[in-house]
Formats: C-alpha cells, sequence, structure tokens
C-alpha cells in the first residue's frame, strides 16, 4: 500500500496544506498563494493518474515502447490555464480593494465597512431625531 | 570504453563535485556577500561542467544545440543575476561578515 | 555516473532549498531560489539522459530563462516599493 | 530504473511538502512569493520525471514567469507582510482540513496502484486510440498536442476564452479605464543603476522572440504549443517592460494593438470552427479544411495553436501593463 | 444547418463578446449581446421542440465521436434549462440598455456586455454538454465573468465580494475537479454517458464515492446550498442590477441542473441516493437553508440582501425536491427552477430601476414608493406575493407540487420547514411593502417615472409569472419531460 500510495498521499498533503491557507489566513494575498497551491496538488494528482512505470512523454518516437497517458496532461493544461486566469483576477481585485481600503486583510476590510455601516446608521437616527424634534 | 565516454565521466564528476562544494557552501558560508561566491561556483563550473560532460554523450546534432544554447544561457544570465544581487544588496544595506561576527 | 550526478544534484537543491528556509532577510532567499533555478535547469537536462530521452532539452532552455526573468522582477519591484512606500506610506495607512 | 525513479521520486516530493508548509509559515510576503516561485520550479521538475513534458513546460512558464511576476508586483502596489493569523481563524481551516483529508484518504484505498499498466485510465479504449490511432487520423508525433487541439478542441476553445476573460477582468479592474484618483509620483527605476542587466536582457529579448517562435511552431513535434509560446512572448515582454520601463514598451507594443490582438486570436479560434461548419464539416473538424484529411488536420492544428499563442501573449502582456501601469500612475 | 444548432448556441454569444471588445461601442456592444441572446433563444426554443418530438439529439465536436471527442447532449433534462437560461438574457438585454448606462462609465460598458456574452455562453454550454470536463471549463468561463461583472458594482463593497466569490467559487470548482479526477481514475473516461456505463456496478468502490461526495460539495458551493452559501449575499447584494437580475436567474439553477445531470445520469440514482445518504443530507440542508435564508432576509435593511437571502431559501426548495429523488420531486423542483428564476429576476430588476431613481435601495428610503412610483410596486407586490407562493402566482404553481411530492413520500419536518419558510417569506415581502406602502414619502418627492424599456422588461416578466400561475400547463409539461428523462423513464 505504501509502496503504491504514497505519491497519491503526498500530492493529498500537498492540497491540504493549500486548501488550509486559502480557508485560515486572511490576508488576501496568502489566500491566493494557497489557492495556487491546493490546485497544483490537484494538477499533480491528475498527471499521476497518466504516468505509467517505465513509461515515456506521450511523444511518439520509434525507438519508444511505453508511453504514459496523455489525456491527463491535456486536461492539466487546461486547468493551469484557468488557474492562472482566475489569480490575475484575483490579484486585480485584492489591488483595488487595497486602494479602496488600505489594507489586505479580510478582516480589517471587514471591520472597516462594518464601522461604515454604523456611523451610516447613527447619522440616520440623528437626523431622524431632529426631525422629530423639530 | 571509449575516450570519449572517460572524458564524459570525469567532466560529469568534476562538475559534481563543483555543484555539490557550492552546495555546501550555500549553507555554510557566513553572510550573504560570501554565499554569492558559493552560488558563483555552482552556476558556472558546476553547470558548465555538467553540460560538457553530457555534451560528449549526445548522439544527434538538435540535442547538441539545445545544449549548447542551455550553457550559453546560463553563462549569460548566471553573473548577470549575481551582479544585480550584489548591487541591489549593497544598495539595501545588507550586513557585511567580518571575522569574529556571529554567523547569520 | 550520471545517476551519481543526479544525485549530487539532488543534495544540492537540499542544501540551497535549506537556505532558502533559513533566509535571513530577502537577499538570502533570492540567491538561494536563483540557484535552486540553475540546478532544477540541470535536472530536466540530466532527466532526460538519465531516462533516455534527451530530446526534451527545450524545458530546460525555457527554466533558464523564466529564472532570469523572475530574479529581475523580483530586484525591480522589491526596489521599487520602497520609492513608494516612502512617498505615500502615511496617507495609506 | 525504477529504483532510480522512486529516489529521484521521493526526494522531489520532500522538497515539495517541506517547501509548501514553509510557505503556509512565512509572514512576510516577498519571501513566500519567492518560494511559491521555488515551488513551482520543483513541480515542473516532478512533471517532467512523470512524463508530462508540455505541462512541465506550461508550469515553468506559468508559475514562474507570470504569476510570480504579477504576484511581486501585487506587492509592490499593496502591503508586503501578512498580519498575525487569529487563533479563531484555525478552526475552519483545520476542521475543512481534517474533513477533505479523510475523505481523499479514504477515495485513495480504492485507488489503483500508481504508475500500474493495469489501470483504468490505461485500459480504456481512449488509450488506443490517442497514442496510435491518431498517428495515422492526425499524424503528429506529440500527442498531447493532437488531443490539446484537435480531439479536445472544444476544452482548449474553452481554455482560451477564461484568458480573454482574465484579460477584461483585468482590464477593467486596473486598466486605463479604472485610474486611481489620486496620482502616484513617477517611480525612479535608477536605470543608470543598472547597465549590465539592459544590456544583457538587450541582447537577450531577439532570442527569447525567436525562442517563443520555435516554440509555437514545433509543438507538433516536441513539447510547446501555442499557450508555452505565448507566455514565453509574454514573459519578454515582461523583461523589457521591467528593465526598460513601462514607457518604451508601451511604445514596441501599443496599448490599442493589445486590444485588437487580445480579440482577434479568439475570434480566429471561433472562426476556424464556423469556416469548417461553413465547409459542412461539424464546428472543429479540421477534416474538412483540404482536400484530405490529414492536410486539414494540420492546418487546423497550426491554426488553432497561432489563435492561442496570439491571445494568450497578448493577454499576459495586457495584464502585466494592467498592474505594472497602476504603480506608475501619471 | 438546423444539425448546428447545438454548437450555434453556445458559439455566437462565444463570438459576440471579442467583438464587443473589438468595436469598442456602447450601442453595438448591446446589441451584439441582444442578438446573442436572440440567437440562442431562437436555438433553444427550435431545439427544445425537436426533443419533444424525436427524442435526444447528441453533437460530436471536430466530428470525434464520444468518448474520443467532447459531445453535446440535448435533450429533455437541459431543453428547459437552456430555455431559461437564454429566455433571461433576452430580458436582461432589454433591461440593460439604460440600466448599465445609469451604473457605470462609459467606457467600461463593452466590456461588461462581453462579460454578459461570455456569461451566458459559459452557462449555456455548462447546460448543454455531455463531458464531465468540459463542463468544468464552461463553469470557469460562466464564474469568471461573473466575478468580474459583480467587481463592476457601484460600492467598493463590490469588490469584496467579488473576491470572496471568487477564493470560494474556485475552492468549489476545484473539487468538482478533484472529484471528476477521482472517477476519471475509476473509469477512464471522462464522457458522462461513458462514465454511467462504465459506473455500473461499483457502488462500494472507496474512490468513487468519494468522487461523488468531491463533485456534490463543488457544486453545492455553486448552488449555493445553506452552510456554503457564504459568497451569495453580498454578491447579488453588490452587483450592478443587469448583473444581478441576470445572474439571480441563472446562475445558482444552472448549478443544480447540473447536480440532477451528476446525480441521475453520470453516478446513477442507486449509488447517489442508495448506497449514499446524498438525499438525507440534502433533505436536512435544504430545511436549514429555507429557514436560515428566509430568517436571515427578515433582518436586512437592503433590499438587494433582502432577495439575495431569498434565493438561498428557494435554493433549499428546490434541493427538497431534488433529494427526494421520485419523478414528482424532480418535476416539482424543475417547476420552481422555473418559476422562481422568473420571480426573482424581475424582483432583482425592480430593484434595479429603485436604484436608478430612488439612489438607493434601503429600506429606510423606499418610504412612501406606492405613491411615487406605483406601476413599479404593483409590479414588486405582484412579484414578491409570487415569492410567498400565494395563488394565484407563478410560485404557488410550484410549491403546490413540491408539497404534493413531499407528501406522497411521507416527508412531513420538511413540509413544516417549507411553510415555515414561507411564512417568513411573507414577513420579510410584507415589511419592504409597508415600508412602501404605509409610510409617507418624504417632503417634497415628485413622482418618478423609470425609462420604458426597464419597465417593459419588468413587466413581462410579471406578467410570464402571473400566466405560469394560472395556466402552468407549459413549464409543468417541461418539467415532467425533464424528470422523466433524468430519471430514465423515456426521453431516452
Amino acid at each position: 500500500m505504501i509502496a503504491s500510495h504514497y505519491v497519491y498521499w503526498t500530492f493529498f498533503a500537498l492540497m491540504l496544506i493549500g486548501l488550509y491557507v486559502v480557508i485560515s489566513h486572511g490576508n488576501l494575498l496568502k489566500k491566493l498563494i494557497g489557492l495556487s497551491l491546493f490546485q497544483v496538488g490537484v494538477f499533480l494528482f491528475y498527471i499521476g493518474l497518466g504516468k505509467q512505470d517505465g513509461g515515456s512523454a506521450p511523444i511518439i518516437s520509434d525507438d519508444v515502447e511505453t508511453y504514459s497517458h496523455p489525456l491527463p496532461q491535456v486536461l492539466i493544461l487546461t486547468a493551469i490555464v484557468v488557474g492562472v486566469a482566475t489569480l490575475a483576477v484575483g490579484l486585480a481585485l485584492a489591488v483595488r480593494i487595497f486602494e479602496a481600503y488600505g489594507t489586505v486583510e479580510e478582516d480589517e476590510v471587514l471591520e472597516r465597512d462594518s464601522t461604515e455601516r454604523l456611523a451610516e446608521r447613527d447619522r440616520e437616527r440623528a437626523a431622524e431625531h431632529d426631525g422629530g424634534g423639530s | 570504453m571509449s575516450v570519449i565516454e572517460v572524458l564524459s565521466g570525469v567532466l560529469l564528476a568534476a562538475g559534481a563535485l563543483a555543484v555539490l562544494t557550492g552546495g555546501v557552501g550555500m549553507l555554510r558560508f557566513p553572510d550573504f556577500y560570501t554565499r554569492i561566491h558559493a552560488a558563483g561556483i555552482t552556476d558556472s563550473a558546476g553547470a558548465g561542467l555538467i553540460l560538457l560532460g553530457l555534451l560528449l554523450r549526445v548522439d544527434s546534432w538538435d540535442t547538441a544545440v539545445r545544449l549548447l544554447i542551455i550553457l550559453l544561457f546560463l553563462a549569460l544570465t548566471g553573473p548577470t543575476a549575481t551582479h544585480i544581487l550584489a548591487h541591489a544588496a549593497r544598495r539595501d544595506g545588507v550586513p557585511m561578515w567580518r571575522e569574529g561576527d556571529r554567523r547569520q | 555516473m550520471i545517476f551519481a550526478v543526479m544525485a549530487a544534484l539532488l543534495v544540492t537543491m537540499v542544501l540551497t532549498l535549506l537556505r532558502a528556509f533559513l533566509g535571513p532577510g530577502l537577499y538570502n532567499r533570492i540567491l538561494a531560489i536563483n540557484t535552486f533555478g540553475t540546478k532544477t535547469v540541470l535536472f530536466v537536462a540530466v532527466a532526460g539522459f538519465l531516462f533516455g530521452r534527451p530530446e526534451f532539452l527545450d524545458i530546460g532552455i525555457l527554466y533558464a530563462l523564466v529564472n532570469f526573468v523572475a530574479t529581475v522582477a523580483v530586484l525591480r519591484l522589491t526596489h521599487y516599493r520602497e520609492l513608494v512606500s516612502e512617498a505615500e506610506g502615511g496617507e495609506r495607512g | 530504473m525504477t529504483t532510480t525513479f522512486t529516489l529521484i521520486n521521493v526526494s522531489l516530493l520532500a522538497i515539495l511538502t517541506a517547501t509548501a508548509v514553509t510557505i503556509t509559515r512565512l509572514r512576510a510576503l516577498y519571501e513566500a512569493t519567492m518560494l511559491a516561485a521555488l515551488f513551482s520550479l520543483v513541480t515542473a521538475c516532478l512533471f517532467v520525471l512523470l512524463d508530462a513534458v508540455d505541462v512541465a513546460f506550461t508550469e515553468a512558464a506559468v508559475g514562474v514567469g507570470i504569476s510570480t511576476v504579477l504576484l511581486l508586483g501585487v506587492l509592490a502596489l499593496t502591503r508586503s507582510s501578512e498580519s498575525v493569523t487569529p487563533r479563531r481563524r484555525r478552526l475552519p481551516g483545520a476542521i475543512a482540513v481534517l474533513l477533505v483529508g479523510g475523505t481523499l484518504g479514504y477515495a485513495s484505498l480504492d485507488l489503483p496502484e500508481f504508475g500500474s499498466a493495469d489501470s483504468p485510465v490505461q485500459r480504456h479504449p481512449v488509450t488506443e486510440v490517442y497514442l496510435h490511432q491518431s498517428q495515422e487520423d492526425i499524424g503528429i508525433p506529440n500527442t498531447v498536442t493532437s488531443v490539446l487541439a484537435s480531439y479536445r478542441g472544444l476544452d482548449t476553445l474553452g481554455e482560451l476564452v477564461v484568458v480573454f476573460t482574465a484579460g477584461l477582468a483585468v482590464l477593467s479592474l486596473l486598466g486605463p479605464l479604472a485610474r486611481p484618483e489620486r496620482t502616484r509620483p513617477t517611480a525612479d527605476f535608477h536605470l543608470a543603476d543598472y547597465r549590465v542587466i539592459r544590456v544583457v536582457s538587450g541582447a537577450l529579448m531577439p532570442f527569447i522572440l525567436l525562442f517563443a517562435l520555435y516554440v509555437l511552431f514545433h509543438g507538433d513535434y516536441g513539447p510547446g504549443g501555442g499557450f508555452q509560446a505565448g507566455v514565453i512572448f509574454a514573459s519578454g515582454f515582461v523583461l523589457y517592460g521591467l528593465v526598460f520601463g513601462l514607457d518604451r514598451a508601451q511604445r514596441v507594443v501599443p496599448r490599442a494593438a493589445l486590444w485588437l490582438l487580445v480579440s482577434l486570436g479568439l475570434l480566429l479560434y471561433i472562426g476556424l470552427g464556423v469556416t469548417t461548419m461553413l465547409l459542412g464539416g461539424s464546428f472543429l473538424d479540421y477534416d474538412v479544411l483540404a482536400s484530405d484529411p490529414d492536410t486539414g488536420q494540420h492546418l487546423g492544428i497550426l491554426v488553432v495553436e497561432t489563435a492561442i499563442g496570439i491571445t494568450v501573449a497578448s493577454v499576459m502582456t495586457t495584464i502585466f501593463f494592467g498592474f505594472a501601469g497602476r504603480g506608475v500612475a501619471r | 444547418m438546423t444539425g448546428q444548432l447545438p454548437v450555434l448556441q453556445v458559439a455566437v454569444p462565444l463570438l459576440c463578446a471579442p467583438l464587443c471588445v473589438l468595436l469598442r461601442s456602447r450601442f453595438v456592444a448591446w446589441l451584439l449581446f441582444l442578438a446573442a441572446s436572440l440567437t440562442s433563444l431562437t436555438c433553444a426554443v427550435w431545439l427544445a421542440e425537436r426533443v419533444d418530438r424525436t427524442g435526444a439529439l447528441r453533437y460530436a465536436m471536430g466530428d470525434w465521436q464520444a468518448p474520443y471527442g467532447i459531445e453535446f447532449v440535448v435533450n429533455g433534462f437541459n431543453t428547459p434549462v437552456l430555455l431559461l437560461v437564454s429566455l433571461s438574457a433576452v430580458v436582461a438585454a432589454v433591461y440593460s440598455r439604460r440600466s448599465v448606462a445609469a451604473e457605470l462609465d462609459d467606457r467600461r460598458v463593452p466590456l461588461l456586455y462581453a462579460c454578459l456574452c461570455l456569461a451566458l455562453a459559459g452557462l449555456l454550454g455548462l447546460s448543454i454538454t455531455g463531458d464531465v470536463f468540459n463542463a468544468f471549463v464552461f463553469l470557469e468561463i460562466s464564474s469568471l465573468s461573473t466575478y468580474t461583472m459583480i467587481a463592476m458594482g457601484r460600492r467598493r463593497q463590490a469588490l469584496l465580494a467579488s473576491f470572496r466569490y471568487l477564493v470560494i467559487g474556485t475552492i468549489g470548482a476545484t473539487f468538482l475537479l478533484i472529484g471528476i479526477g477521482l472517477a476519471y481514475a475509476v473509469t477512464g473516461t471522462l464522457n458522462m454517458a461513458d462514465l454511467a456505463q462504465r459506473l455500473t456496478g461499483s457502488h462500494d468502490n472507496r474512490a468513487l464515492q468519494a468522487a461523488v461526495v468531491f463533485v456534490f460539495v463543488g457544486l453545492a458551493v455553486k448552488m449555493a446550498v445553506f452552510p456554503l452559501h457564504a459568497w451569495l449575499p453580498a454578491a447579488y447584494g453588490e452587483a450592478p442590477s443587469a448583473v444581478s437580475t441576470f445572474v439571480a436567474a441563472t446562475g445558482t439553477k444552472v448549478a443544480i441542473y447540473v447536480f440532477c445531470r451528476f446525480a441521475f445520469t453520470v453516478f446513477g440514482a442507486s449509488l447517489v441516493f442508495g448506497a449514499m445518504p446524498v438525499d438525507r443530507i440534502g433533505l436536512l440542508l435544504a430545511c436549514l437553508g429555507i429557514l436560515a435564508g428566509s430568517a436571515a432576509a427578515c433582518f436586512q435593511d437592503d433590499l438587494r440582501y433582502v432577495l439575495a437571502w431569498s434565493s438561498v431559501a428557494q435554493v433549499g426548495y428546490i434541493v427538497a425536491g431534488v433529494s427526494l429523488a421520485t419523478t414528482a420531486g424532480v418535476s416539482g423542483a424543475y417547476l420552481h427552477m422555473i418559476m422562481h428564476s422568473v420571480t426573482k429576476a424581475a424582483l432583482f430588476a425592480i430593484a434595479g430601476v429603485l436604484l436608478l431613481r430612488l439612489g438607493s435601495v434601503r429600506l429606510a428610503d423606499l418610504a412612501g414608493l406606492g405613491r411615487r412610483m406605483p406601476w413599479t410596486f404593483a409590479a414588486f407586490v405582484v412579484a414578491g406575493l409570487g415569492l410567498v407562493g400565494v395563488p394565484p402566482t407563478a410560485g404557488f404553481a410550484s410549491k403546490w407540487a413540491l408539497v404534493t411530492a413531499l407528501v406522497e413520500r411521507d416527508q412531513w419536518p420538511v413540509l413544516v420547514a417549507m411553510l415555515a419558510g414561507s411564512l417568513l417569506a411573507l414577513v420579510y415581502v410584507g415589511r419592504v411593502i409597508e415600508v412602501a406602502w404605509f409610510r409617507e414619502p418624504p417632503d417634497g418627492a415628485d413622482p418618478l417615472r423609470p425609462p420604458a424599456s426597464m419597465v417593459a422588461a419588468i413587466w413581462f416578466l410579471v406578467l410570464l409569472s402571473l400566466y405560469f400561475g394560472i395556466d402552468a400547463s407549459l413549464p409543468a409539461h417541461l418539467a415532467d419531460a425533464a424528470a422523466a428523462a433524468l430519471l430514465g423513464k423515456g426521453g431516452g
């Protein structure tokens, strides 16, 4: 079991490390780094599925007999591209969030939003009160 | 065993040795500036010797051309990278180690 | 012989990696990672010969290229950060 | 041979795991980004080892050439150190990791052996078709390219659309349409400090572009193809922009041209599909492009790779200009 | 040319997206989006009609037969979704012209239309594809364009909403990818029909069971099923109104369809609902979702957040129907999907009009609306009652179908939750009506005239929902055909 599955387990461990970073870290950029780690784990898992012992890259040549499977590689090429596209959008959003809030920590952003909302409500209350009084 | 194979073996062994020395130096040297020296050994001597050793083993010319291109590329970018690194480190005031200082 | 070279490369990778983990500071890490990049170029070349299909050396060329681009990017962009933060660090809070 | 493979594999996996753990622990984000680049390099080596040369090519180009540069660019624009993760945030992460890890571990008990020649993946008739039948159907040695561009051409179109969408997103969020209200001081790059790098980069530029073209057209025979070529083109421009400043880079490739190219590649791909439909085949059936199916497939794949190359190169350059332009906005 | 319809459905919106960017004119971009959605609608009607007559259609991309290539499959189970998505796109196109012009700065408008085209293409492709990995790609197209559109919202909160949706959505998509990978490891194929065939008889394969878990958790994120709904309220509440109108009507619905497709036609009901307790978990989460979503909706003070939380609850109703795994349940779920989509699109469209004319949709600012915009308010009342499920609105017909399906299986606790959810819906809709009708408008407020095109779109949706409420034969026929096709009783 260990000899035949250690590779998968390591890939799974990489996924979990990434997942942990995405969920528990509050820094938006760190979250994105974690997201890439998570995805890389999945990519490796797919490629692992296509590997064959003693196989070679699936580029046909006369003096090679066994090849690893090309399909997982094609899928992962697509997935890598999707991953980098998502990363780019996420980073652009992070830059804009920093410009709007002055921070890239999720907790601080939420805090700033809620203080803004509270301030607004207070203003409203005050306005209502004035209206009732006069 | 032909002469070329022996020669290639010698080159590869020398390259492996250089790479290893560089690696150990990378870890053991006391500060950034001395470590650049270690990096230089692996980048130039190690890479060069290994690639030359491999070059003697190729059997088709297009592989040989690619090896040469890699060699050229490493020879061009390696020193440049270390140069600007040292430059930038000095600019940012990375401390220099002198005899008797604590290792970093 | 080639296997010995591979082993040496792997050991060096680990040593360099330790330097990258230990730092200290940004520059030691950049240096370690730059050196590590060279190791990976060699790794690809040697692996090609080790497993009998040396025709994929294009990958090595690419590694050398992106390694250089990344190093330049680090140096450029870290330097730039200081300029910006000096100029308006206070405003952004 | 298998022992050699296992030894190398285990070392790389160990390096990878150690790097991942270190990344999570580092709070200095520049350092974390650098280690992420290193992580990418090791992953790419692992891909080479697992026979996925095309994937290794892409992972190195994307992970080191694009992701790292973008992350560094963003760090330059924002804050570069992470605040301490409060204890209360750790619990949900730990729970999710336990649940997912448990499920994955459970799944692994019934996964086929790693590297087995007898797994469902290898036994499925698709394998035979992609590896051998494709030599007659399409006639390209690199089966990854033929599966990518022909058998599963629609996935690749989808991938290109995703890239296009990312380009749109960055344009709309950071492009010239979304100027920050506050202008920043012009960044002084101290170009004179870096004479060596300017000379070297200048010398490398034509070589990089040539290499990109080579990768584009050599994709049928070796690792490479449109996407990889596009990324190499883009990293060439990135290097140029980093070394010679954004202004000069934008003079070489003006924004208007980029806008045009971004759409042009995608239009070319979809247009190819529409052409095959007009010629009486189904969507992306390249057989109808020429009198002889083999030539038709070659032509179709060439057009597809070129289209991908154009869009990817221009989108990645647009994205880089978007981030870099944010910093030196005047 | 009619043989090419399945691919035209997706290819035309895809073609329009780069053209929008290339031509860079607001009007042309709008026209392109309208043309794309009208073409899709035409194709969808045509396909629905053909499937109804002749059964399933298959289209092999690049003439590579499945499982070697990718195929599109049109069958009873996805024609309702195709119709729903393309019809919503047409309505959103009519509606968006004025709304987008008011909410976005000029130069970004073509980009928004390009993203709308891409989202449309992504959702249609997701509904029509017969290949699991291709489904992932289309899912990412639609998601990525949706993130982009949400980030175009007016307030800075839109940025964080988009970012959180991006992170959660990507985790969901990656889960889907893991699930697909595990299923691939067990079978070696990615084609849905081939997968289903190769999976029969391997119910106790642990990797396969894990694949089911991952695929469903990944889709649950996109569906906004109760504990994974965190992204939805802010995303719908902050997006530009045209976008929330379109996405609220289609986004989660298509994910629910994909869930059904995987559950019934890929993994098979005997594995998913027999060997694994997905039905019980589904019903539990549905109840929790209905209660939590409705309750949260009652405490919002922004109209769009009220509607968004109500969406979380409505997803619960649909999931309850699907989890029953009976023909009546699935048919009811499809019916509720259609009805809710029409109703919710109308409500978000109304919120957009209010945002345009009042500058805010906070409940406090809606005071006296009934007198200032009587027609828009009337539309809100009708659509709101549809949300509650009062006869003769659309909501009643579909909730009734769900209730009968639940009674048939003796699921009384779920029924109680649904009734409680409807009562809570009465509370949150009632709150809005109370403010809008009984509170005095601020001094000096004049009657407001919303733009004609937006009113037309709203009233089209409202009248459609009324019509479906009175005569539900068309959607009921579609829903029955869908359930029959999914559960393998006819249709093929």
